[in-house]
C-alpha cells in the first residue's frame, strides 16, 4: 500500500516536472530572436512569399497564445483567437502525436535526427559511464577504505585533478595522443565505406573510434564518481553498524561488500541519475572534438546555427531522460532503502 | 515583380557557411584522360586503410569540416550540399575553373533574335542512375518545380524571367523568357535536373520535406550511402555520358573539429581536406607526403568593412533608427580610415598571408568583371592624420581622441561583427589599433548574428560592421547591394546612395553585349571605390591539401582551387 | 539480589591494560593505564563513570575493535586461559561475538537500516559455523527472538520499522546468536525512557539466570548498576579509581570520586529530583593533570595528590581504590598475588 | 559537530586546524599564487596584451624563444603575457559568478529552511525542477538574447549554477533551526529577520564560504565550456576564451601545442586550487575523522611501546 503510494507520488511529481519543462521549453525558444526565414537561412533577398511560405511550413504565421502575436519582439495580438489555433497548442498537440517538429536546418523531421543521433550517444555516454562508475567506484572504495594512507592521498589528488580537467582540453590532447602514438582515427563513429570481412572487424572498427572519446569522457567522470563514492563510504564506515559487524566478527571484505557498498550506494544511486543532465555538456565538447555522430554533436551545431525546432527536441529528449532517471533512481532507492517506503 | 533582378545570390556572413558552389566537369568534348578508365584495376596505395589486393574498390576519402544539411536541392543551403549535388546530378550548364560555362545536358543551344527564347537540345540516351532515360521532360518537369514550389526558398528567384519551360517531341527544351538577360547560364548553373519518375510523385509540402537520401541523378557519380553528420559514400559512374571517373569510390567524411581533420590527413585517414586552418598551412607545408594548393575560392565570397553612411533623407521611414557616427558620412573620414588601414597586416595576421588585398565589393574570383585597374589607397597613417587634420577633425579635448569639426561627437565607433566569425575578432583587434594611430576610438562588440541583423539593415543601428558575403559567379547581387532602392529593404549595408551608380546597374541588368556590360561594372566598381563605401580589406583564398603519396592527377593550375569538385575528382587516379 | 559464588571459574582476567591513542604530531594520549579486573562465570560486572572516563575505550580494547589511531600498548586480556592480544586477527575474528558477543548503546545505529533484521542475526550464527543448516538457522533466529520476546513475525522486518526498545532486544538477540560465555553490554539502556529500560533491565537479568551468562556491564547510571551488577569498577580518566563488589560500592566507597558519584546520583525513589553534578569535567585525555587525575575535582586534594599519581591500594579483600588517602591493607587478595601490580605511575 | 563552527571562529584558531589539512595549505598556495598574478600581472607580464603590436607572419604561433618564452598565438601575441593577464578575467569570472550562485542559493535555502511550510515546497521544487533542466539551453538563451559580454557570461554562469548552494544551504538552515539558541531566541520574542540575521546566518555563513570557493572552481570550468561554445566574449581573453581561440584558429594543427596547453593548465590549476582550498575548508568547519571502523592504522596491539611515555 505504502510503496504504492509512494510510487504514484514520484510518478506524479515526475510527469508534472515535464509539463512545465515542456511549457518552458516552448516559451524559452519563443523568447529568442530569430526564426527559420532569418535564423537559418540569413538570405534577406527571399521574396516576401517565400518567407511567407517557410513561417507558415514551420506554424509561425500562427499566434504563439492568446493575446500575444509573438514573444519576441513582444506583439500584442488578438485575444479572442481560438485557442486551439496558437503555436502552444499546435505544439503540445505535435508533442502528444510523438512529433517533434522540423529542423530548420536540415527540414527533416526533429525526431528522425534525434533517433539516428542518440544510440550513438548512447554507446558512448553508456560505455564511458559504465567505465568511470565502475573505476571511479573502486577508487573511491580503495581511498575510503584506506582512508589518510598515501594511496588514498594519490587516488584523492588524482580525482581531484581530472575533476579539474576542461573536457574538450582534454580530449584534444587525448586526440592527438592516440593517433600520433597509436594511429588511432581522429574522428568519426567509423570508416566509412569500410569493407569488414566479419561483424567482429566492423565492431573493433567501431571500437577503435569509440576508444578515444570514451577515454576523455571516463576521466573528466572518473574523479567525481570517485569523490562521491569515497566521502559516503567515509560516511558509512564511521557507522556503528559497520563496528557491529566487525564485532560480529565478519572479515573485511565481507563487511565492505554486504554492509558497506549497499548503503553508500544509495546517495551514488541519485548523484549518477542526476549526472545524465551534467553529461549532455561533456557530450557536447568530446563528440565535436571527435566528431562524433551524436547528439551532443548535433546541440553543437544547432546552437550555431540556431536550429530551434532541433535543439528544443534535443533539451526535451533530455529533460526527459533526466526526469525518467531520476524516477528510477527514487524507485531504485526505495529498494535499496527500506526506510524509505515509509518516509 | 519590380524588384530589379532577383537571382538566388546566397549571402551568408564571413564566418562558417561558404555557399553556392559552382563548380564544372571538363567539356566533354575535349576529355583528355579517358583513357585512364581501366586504371580502378591498378592498385591503390596499400600505406593505409587502403587494402592492396586489386579487386578491392579505389577509394578516396575526402575529409571536410561540414556535412550536407539536405539532399533536397530545393532546400539546401550549405557549400557541402552544393558539392554533392554538383557530383550526383548534371544541369544545363557546367561553370569551369576558369570562369566560363560550358554545356553539359544540352549539345546545342539556339537562342532567337531578341534573346527571348532559348532552345537546348537536350544529349540523347543519358540516363539516371536507376536506369531510367533522362529527356528534355525531366528538365522541364525539374524547371518548372522550381519555379512553382513556394516551399523552395531561394530557387523560385532563378526562374523569375521563365515565362515558359516545355520540351518538344525533339528531345529539345524552349526557355521562353520575360525580358532579355545576359546571364543566361549562371541562372541555370544551380537548376539540377531532378528524375520526373521520383519527384513527380511529390505534392505540396511533400516536395520540400522530401530528404532525398537515395538521390537518383544523372552525374558521374551515385549515391551509396549516406549518414548525416558522417559521410556521404559515393561510387564513381565509369560510364557516364561525358566523362567517369578513374577512381571507383569517393567518401566524404566529416570531422567537426578542424584540427583533428588535419590531423586525419597526417595520419592518413583521409586523403585530402578541403577545410582547414589556415594556421595548419606552416606546418602542413613541411610535412612529408602533403601537398598543399590555395588559390580564389570555386565559390566568390568577399569579407566588408561596412561604414553606415545613410543621409538623413535617406533614413528608411519605417524600420531605420540612422543612429550611425555622422562624420561617416564624410567621405575625408572614410578615406582617412582607408588609408589607415594595413590590409597586408590583417591579410598576414588573420589569413596568415593566405588572402589578396582587398579593392572591391566584387571579389577577384569573378575573373572578368572584377576591376583590377583601380588603385587601391595606399597604407599611411601619416596622410590620413593630414586628411582628418584638413577636413577640421581635431583632437580639440587632448585625449587621443578626434572631435567633429564642431568639436562635439568625438571619433568613438561602435564596430560590430557577428559572434559566430572566428576571423572578425582578431580583424577587429587589428582595426582598433591602426585607426587608434589616426585619433579615431573604436568600441568592440561581437554580435549573434540574429541581433547584428537586427542592428544593420534597414535598421542603421551602428558605426561599422565587419561582415562578408558570398556571391554567384554573376556580379549581379553585389552590385544591386550598393543601391539606393535597396535602403529600405535591409540589403544596402551602407545606405550609400548615388544616382550614377544606380543609373549604371540598371543599364547593366540589361546589357546583352558582354565585353558592354563589363565595361559598366567596372565603371560601377570605380565610382564606388572612390566614395570609400566600404573598406574591402581581403579577399580569402581557398587552401587544400592532399596527400602526393595516394592519389596523383589533382587540378591544381586552374584559375580556382577547388579539389571536391568534379574536375579534379574525375581525373585523379591511385598512385601505382 | 543475588550473588555468585566467590570462587566460580574466571572467564577473563585482564591484567595491566593500557591502550594509547596516538594523534599525529602529539604524545599519544593514555586512555587506559593499567586496568585490571576478573570476571568469573555468571557475573555481571557493572563498569561505571562519566562520558570519556575510557569506558567504551575498555570495551573496544577488549573485542580488538579499537580506531584506528588506537593502541594497546601493555597487558593481558586472559580468556578461558589464551591471551587475546596473542591472536592473530583472524583467529580474533572468530573469537568474537563466538565467546565474547557485544551489546551496542544506541541500536538504532547499531543495526544497518538496510537489512532485516533476521537477515543480521542469521549473519552471525553463519559466520561462526553455529548452525549450518538454512532451516535451522531460521529457527534459530525466530527462537532467539521468542527469546528476548519479539514476534517471530517480525524477523523479516527492517530495523526502522521496530520500537527504539524493540531494537535493543534485537540487539540482544543478536548477541545471544551463538551463545557466547561474555556479553559486553555497553549502555545498552541509554536513549530509552524509562519503563523500556525497566524490561531491557529485566530482561536481561532474566538471561542471565536462565542462560548463566558473564556480563560486562558499562553504564553511567548507578541506578542500573545496584539492580544488574555483582561487582563494580568505577573508572575515572582512563585509570580504575575503585574496583569492588556492588555493596561496598554502594556502603563503604573509599574513593573520592566514587563518593561523589553516589552523591550525585538522585534517589531512585525520587527520579524527578534535579540531578546534582558533580562539579567540573572529566580531565581530557590530551591535557592530564600531572598527579592524580581526579585531583583537579577532588574535595580532598591535598599537595601529594597534585604531584603524584596513586597506585591501586587494596582496601581489603577485593576491595581497591586508587587514592592516597586509602592505607594500603598488607593483606591483599590471596588468589592474585600480583594484584593491584604495578603503580600508577605517569 | 557544528560546535566546532564556534570554536573556529577566532581566525587563529582557524588557521590551527586549517594548518592540519595538507590538501588545504596546497590548494591555499596554489590558490594565492593565480590570485597575486592576477594582482600584480602588469609588473609580471612582459607584454601588454593591450598594446598594439606589428606582428608579421613569423610571430603567428612562434615556438617559444627567449622574447616569448611560451611562444605566441595566432594573432602574434605573448602567449605567456595572455596568460597572465587571462587569469585575471577567469578569476574575475569565477569570483563574481560564484557570488550570483551562491547569493541565489543562500537566500532560496535560507528561505525555504528557515519558513519551511508552502515557502519551502515551492521553492524546493523549483530547484528540483532547475537541477533536472540542462543548464545549456538557459546558457544558449540568455546569451542570444544579450549581446556577448563578460558580465553577461558571468550573469549567466551565476544563474545557472546556484541549485547545489541552495540544497546545501537549506540542510543547514534546518538543522540550525533546531538549536537551543534559535529557539530560545524564537521563545523571547525575537522577529524572523532578527534571528535569520543574528542566528541562522552566522551558523551558516561558514558553510556558505566553502561552498562559494567550490562554486568558483565551477564557474572557471563552465566559462570554458561557453567560450568553446562560442557563447563567450571574445575581446575579454579568459583562459577559456585562449582555449577558443588555439582550438578555433587551429593550434594544434599549426603545432602549436604552447598556445593549448598554457590556458588549459591555468584552468586546471586555479579549479584544482579550489577544490584542493574548498577540502581544507570543509576539513576545519566539519571536522571528519577521515578514519572509520575498517580503517587499517597503527598495529593495534604493541605491548612494549609504551615506555615512550
Amino acid at each position: 500500500m505504502r510503496q504504492s503510494r509512494y510510487l504514484l507520488k514520484k510518478i506524479g511529481w515526475a510527469l508534472l516536472t515535464v509539463l512545465i519543462v515542456i511549457l518552458l521549453n516552448f516559451f524559452l525558444f519563443r523568447i529568442l530572436p530569430g526564426d527559420p526565414a532569418r535564423a537559418g537561412i540569413r538570405d534577406p533577398r527571399l521574396t516576401q512569399d517565400a518567407v511567407a511560405a517557410i513561417r507558415e511550413r514551420f506554424g509561425l504565421d500562427k499566434p504563439v497564445i492568446n493575446c500575444f502575436e509573438s514573444l519576441n519582439p513582444v506583439k500584442f495580438g488578438s485575444c479572442g483567437v481560438n485557442p486551439l489555433d496558437t503555436q502552444l497548442f499546435i505544439y503540445v498537440g505535435n508533442l502528444l502525436q510523438g512529433e517533434l517538429g522540423i529542423s530548420y536546418h536540415t527540414n527533416r523531421p526533429v525526431l528522425d535526427m534525434l533517433k539516428e543521433q542518440l544510440w550513438n550517444t548512447v554507446l558512448l555516454i553508456g560505455a564511458a559511464q559504465i567505465l568511470a562508475i565502475f573505476f571511479g567506484m573502486g577508487l573511491g572504495i580503495l581511498a575510503a577504505w584506506r582512508a589518510r594512507t598515501t594511496i588514498d592521498y594519490t587516488a584523492l589528488l588524482a580525482s581531484l585533478t581530472f575533476w579539474s580537467l576542461p573536457t574538450f582540453w582534454l580530449g584534444i590532447i587525448l586526440l592527438f595522443w592516440g593517433s600520433n602514438q597509436f594511429g588511432l582515427p581522429t574522428g568519426g563513429k567509423a570508416t566509412p565505406g569500410g569493407n569488414f570481412a566479419t561483424v567482429w572487424q566492423e565492431w573493433a572498427d567501431v571500437g577503435r573510434h569509440l576508444l578515444l572519446p570514451t577515454l576523455t569522457y571516463t576521466i573528466v567522470f572518473l574523479g567525481e564518481y570517485m569523490l562521491i563514492m569515497r566521502s559516503t563510504l567515509l560516511d558509512v564506515l564511521s557507522e556503528d553498524y559497520i563496528l557491529t559487524a566487525k564485532a560480529k566478527g565478519l572479515r573485511t571484505v565481507q563487511i565492505l561488500k554486504d554492509h558497506a557498498l549497499q548503503n553508500a550506494m544509495l546517495p551514488m544511486v541519485t548523484i549518477i541519475a542526476l549526472n545524465l543532465g551534467f553529461t549532455v555538456a561533456g557530450a557536447i565538447q568530446i563528440e565535436t572534438v571527435f566528431s562524433w555522430p551524436g547528439l551532443g554533436g548535433a546541440i553543437f551545431e544547432a546552437v550555431g546555427r540556431k536550429d530551434y525546432p532541433m535543439l528544443q527536441g534535443a533539451f526535451l529528449l533530455i529533460a526527459v531522460s533526466v526526469i525518467f532517471a531520476n524516477l528510477i533512481a527514487d524507485l531504485l532507492y526505495s529498494y535499496l532503502d527500506p526506510r524509505v517506503q515509509a518516509g | 515583380m519590380k524588384k530589379i533582378v532577383l537571382k538566388l545570390w546566397l549571402f551568408l556572413w564571413i564566418a562558417g557557411l561558404l555557399v553556392a558552389c559552382g563548380g564544372g566537369e571538363t567539356d566533354s568534348a575535349d576529355t583528355d584522360s579517358s583513357e585512364s578508365a581501366d586504371t580502378s584495376s591498378e592498385t591503390a596505395d596499400s600505406s593505409d586503410a587502403e587494402a592492396s589486393s586489386s579487386d578491392e574498390p579505389v577509394v578516396l576519402r575526402v575529409g571536410w569540416a561540414g556535412s550536407p544539411d539536405t539532399l533536397n536541392p530545393g532546400t539546401a543551403v550549405l557549400t557541402e550540399a552544393y558539392t554533392i549535388f554538383e557530383v550526383v546530378y548534371d544541369s544545363m550548364y557546367q561553370l569551369e575553373l576558369d570562369g566560363t560555362y560550358s554545356l553539359e545536358l544540352a549539345d546545342s543551344l539556339d537562342v532567337s533574335e531578341d534573346g527571348l527564347v532559348y532552345t537546348y537540345h537536350i544529349r540523347d540516351g543519358i540516363t539516371f542512375h536507376d536506369g531510367e532515360p533522362l529527356t528534355a521532360e525531366d528538365v522541364a518537369f525539374s524547371y518548372n518545380l522550381y519555379a512553382s514550389q513556394e516551399d523552395f526558398p531561394f530557387l523560385p528567384v532563378y526562374t523569375e524571367f521563365f515565362d515558359t519551360v516545355e520540351a518538344d517531341d525533339g528531345n529539345n527544351l524552349i526557355i521562353t523568357l520575360t525580358d532579355a538577360i545576359p546571364n543566361i547560364q549562371s541562372q541555370l548553373i544551380y537548376l539540377y535536373v531532378l528524375p520526373e519518375h521520383i519527384w513527380g510523385g511529390l505534392e505540396g509540402a511533400a516536395v520540400a520535406e522530401f530528404e532525398n537520401e537515395a538521390m537518383i541523378g544523372s552525374g558521374p557519380f551515385k549515391m551509396v550511402e549516406y549518414a548525416q553528420n558522417e559521410f556521404v559514400r559515393l561510387e564513381g559512374v565509369k560510364d557516364h555520358y561525358l566523362q567517369g571517373p578513374t577512381i571507383d569510390e569517393v567518401v566524404f567524411q566529416t570531422f567537426e573539429n578542424q584540427d583533428a581533420l588535419v590531423q586525419a590527413l597526417r595520419t592518413g585517414q583521409v586523403d585530402m581536406i578541403t577545410e582547414m586552418p589556415n594556421t595548419a598551412v606552416v606546418s602542413l607545408r613541411n610535412e612529408e607526403n602533403i601537398e598543399l594548393v590555395s588559390g580564389p575560392p570555386l565559390a566568390p565570397s568577399v569579407t566588408d568593412i561596412i561604414f553606415n553612411q545613410t543621409a538623413p533623407e535617406n533614413c528608411p521611414p519605417d524600420d531605420g533608427l540612422c543612429t550611425g557616427h555622422p562624420a561617416l558620412q564624410d567621405r575625408n573620414v572614410r578615406l582617412a580610415l582607408a588609408h589607415a588601414t594595413d590590409k597586408q597586416q590583417i591579410i598576414d595576421v588573420v589569413l596568415l598571408g593566405l588572402g589578396a588585398p582587398g579593392l572591391t565589393l566584387i571579389p577577384d574570383s569573378l575573373g572578368v568583371f572584377y576591376n583590377d585597374s583601380l588603385e587601391d589607397y595606399a597604407y599611411d597613417s601619416t596622410l590620413a592624420n593630414q586628411i582628418l587634420d584638413d577636413a577640421g577633425y581635431l583632437d580639440s579635448d587632448g585625449d587621443g581622441i578626434r572631435e567633429m569639426p564642431d568639436g562635439s561627437n568625438p571619433l568613438n565607433l561602435r564596430m560590430n561583427w557577428p559572434s559566430d566569425s572566428t576571423n572578425a575578432p582578431r580583424m577587429a583587434e587589428l582595426l582598433a589599433g591602426m585607426w587608434g594611430e589616426i585619433g579615431v576610438g573604436t568600441q568592440l562588440q561581437a554580435l549573434d548574428p540574429d541581433a547584428l541583423t537586427a542592428t544593420c539593415c534597414p535598421t542603421f543601428d551602428f558605426d561599422v560592421i565587419l561582415w562578408g558575403w558570398g556571391s554567384d559567379p554573376d556580379p549581379n547581387f553585389l552590385l544591386s547591394v550598393m543601391l539606393t532602392d535597396e535602403i529600405p529593404t535591409g540589403n544596402s549595408e551602407t545606405g550609400y546612395s548615388n544616382p550614377t551608380y544606380d543609373a549604371l546597374y540598371l543599364q547593366q541588368a540589361v546589357e546583352l553585349d558582354q565585353q558592354a556590360r563589363i565595361d559598366t561594372i567596372w565603371e560601377m566598381q570605380r565610382i564606388v571605390h572612390e566614395d570609400v563605401v566600404y573598406i574591402i580589406p581581403f579577399y580569402e583564398q581557398s587552401v587544400q591539401a592532399f596527400r602526393t603519396d595516394r592519389f596523383t592527377g589533382w587540378q591544381t593550375d586552374a584559375g580556382k582551387i577547388a579539389l571536391e569538385d568534379p574536375s579534379s575528382l574525375l581525373v585523379v587516379e591511385p598512385v601505382r | 539480589m543475588r550473588t555468585i559464588k566467590r570462587d566460580a571459574p574466571i572467564l577473563l582476567e585482564v591484567n595491566n591494560l593500557s591502550t594509547d591513542f596516538l594523534v599525529a604530531g602529539q604524545e599519544p594520549a593514555h586512555a587506559l593505564v593499567d586496568i585490571n579486573f576478573r570476571l568469573r562465570e555468571g557475573e555481571v560486572l557493572g563498569i561505571v563513570g562519566e562520558s570519556g572516563c575510557g569506558k567504551t575505550t575498555l570495551m573496544l580494547s577488549l573485542m580488538r575493535l579499537l580506531p584506528a589511531n588506537g593502541r594497546i600498548t601493555s597487558g593481558q586480556i586472559n580468556f578461558m586461559n589464551n591471551d587475546l592480544l596473542d591472536l592473530s586477527e583472524r583467529e580474533m575474528g572468530d573469537v568474537r561475538w563466538k565467546n565474547i558477543a557485544m551489546i551496542f548503546q544506541g541500536a538504532m545505529n547499531a543495526l544497518n537500516p538496510v537489512h532485516t533484521v533476521g537477515r543480521q542475526i542469521a549473519e552471525a550464527i553463519i559466520q561462526h559455523n553455529y548452525i549450518t543448516d538454512k532451516k535451522a538457522v531460521t529457527d534459530r533466529v525466530v527462537e532467539l527472538l521468542e527469546l528476548v520476546g519479539i514476534g517471530a513475525e517480525r524477523k523479516d522486518q527492517y530495523p526502522h520499522q521496530y520500537s527504539g526498545g524493540m531494537r535493543q532486544r534485537a540487539m540482544i538477540a543478536m548477541a545471544l546468536a551463538c551463545n557466547p560465555q561474555v556479553v559486553i553490554a555497553d549502555e545498552p539502556t541509554t536513549a530509552l525512557d524509562v519503563m523500556i529500560q525497566a524490561q531491557i533491565l529485566e530482561l536481561l537479568g532474566t538471561l542471565r539466570d536462565k542462560l548463566g551468562l558473564s556480563i560486562l556491564f558499562v553504564t553511567h547510571d548507578l541506578g542500573v548498576v545496584a539492580e544488574m551488577c555483582d561487582t563494580v569498577l568505577v573508572m575515572y580518566g582512563g585509570v580504575t579509581a575503585e574496583y569492588a563488589n556492588v555493596d561496598t560500592i554502594f556502603n563503604a566507597p573509599q574513593h573520592p570520586y566514587t563518593q561523589e558519584l553516589l552523591r550525585a546520583f538522585p534517589d531512585l525513589t525520587k527520579p524527578m529530583e534535579k540531578l546534582i553534578s558533580i562539579p567540573g569535567y572529566p580531565p581530557r585525555l590530551n591535557a592530564l593533570p600531572a598527579g592524580c587525575r581526579f585531583a583537579p575535582r577532588c574535595p580532598h586534594a591535598f599537595g601529594r595528590c597534585h604531584v603524584e599519581a596513586p597506585p591501586l591500594h587494596g582496601v581489603q579483600d577485593r576491595h581497591f581504590a586508587s587514592c592516597h588517602l586509602v592505607e594500603p591493607e598488607s593483606n591483599i587478595s590471596p588468589e592474585t598475588p600480583e594484584f593491584p601490580g604495578k603503580s600508577n605511575e605517569l | 559537530m557544528s560546535d566546532t563552527a564556534v570554536s573556529t571562529t577566532s581566525i587563529r584558531g582557524f588557521w590551527r586546524s586549517f594548518r592540519r589539512s595538507r590538501m588545504g595549505l596546497i590548494g591555499l598556495f596554489m590558490f594565492l599564487v593565480v590570485v597575486l598574478m592576477a594582482v600584480f600581472a602588469p609588473a609580471i607580464a612582459p607584454y601588454d596584451p593591450k598594446e598594439v603590436v606589428r606582428v608579421t607572419i613569423d610571430d603567428i604561433y612562434a615556438a617559444p624563444s627567449a622574447e616569448h618564452w611560451l611562444g605566441t598565438d595566432d594573432a602574434g601575441r605573448d602567449v605567456l603575457s595572455n596568460f597572465i593577464y587571462g587569469s585575471r578575467v577567469s578569476l574575475i569570472v569565477g569570483f563574481f559568478a560564484s557570488f550570483i550562485s551562491i547569493f541565489i542559493g543562500s537566500f532560496v535555502g535560507i528561505v525555504a529552511g528557515f519558513y519551511g511550510g508552502r515557502a519551502e515546497n515551492i521553492l524546493m521544487r523549483f530547484t528540483d525542477i532547475m537541477l533536472v533542466i540542462p543548464d545549456l539551453p538557459l546558457a544558449v538563451v540568455i546569451v542570444a538574447l544579450t549581446k556577448p559580454s563578460l558580465w553577461n557570461i558571468i550573469f549567466v554562469i551565476g544563474a545557472l549554477g546556484w541549485t547545489g548552494s541552495a540544497r546545501l544551504v537549506r540542510s543547514q538552515t534546518l538543522a540550525v533551526k533546531q538549536r537551543k539558541f534559535v529557539l530560545r531566541a524564537r521563545s523571547i520574542g525575537a522577529g524572523n529577520m532578527h534571528i535569520i540575521r543574528y542566528h541562522i546566518l552566522p551558523m551558516v555563513l561558514p558553510l556558505i564560504v566553502v561552498n562559494t570557493v567550490l562554486v568558483i572552481s565551477l564557474a572557471i570550468l563552465n566559462e570554458s565550456t561557453l567560450s568553446f561554445l562560442g557563447l563567450s566574449d571574445p575581446t575579454a581573453l579568459s583562459w577559456g576564451q585562449m582555449l577558443n581561440f588555439a582550438f578555433t584558429r587551429g593550434a594544434m594543427s599549426a603545432r602549436a601545442w604552447w598556445a593549448l596547453v598554457m590556458p588549459g593548465l591555468g584552468i586546471v590549476w586555479a579549479v584544482l586550487a579550489c577544490t584542493l582550498l574548498g577540502q581544507g575548508l570543509e576539513q576545519v568547519l566539519n571536522p571528519r575523522l577521515e578514519t572509520h571502523h575498517l580503517a587499517v592504522g597503527v598495529q593495534m596491539v604493541d605491548r612494549g611501546a609504551e615506555v615512550q611515555a
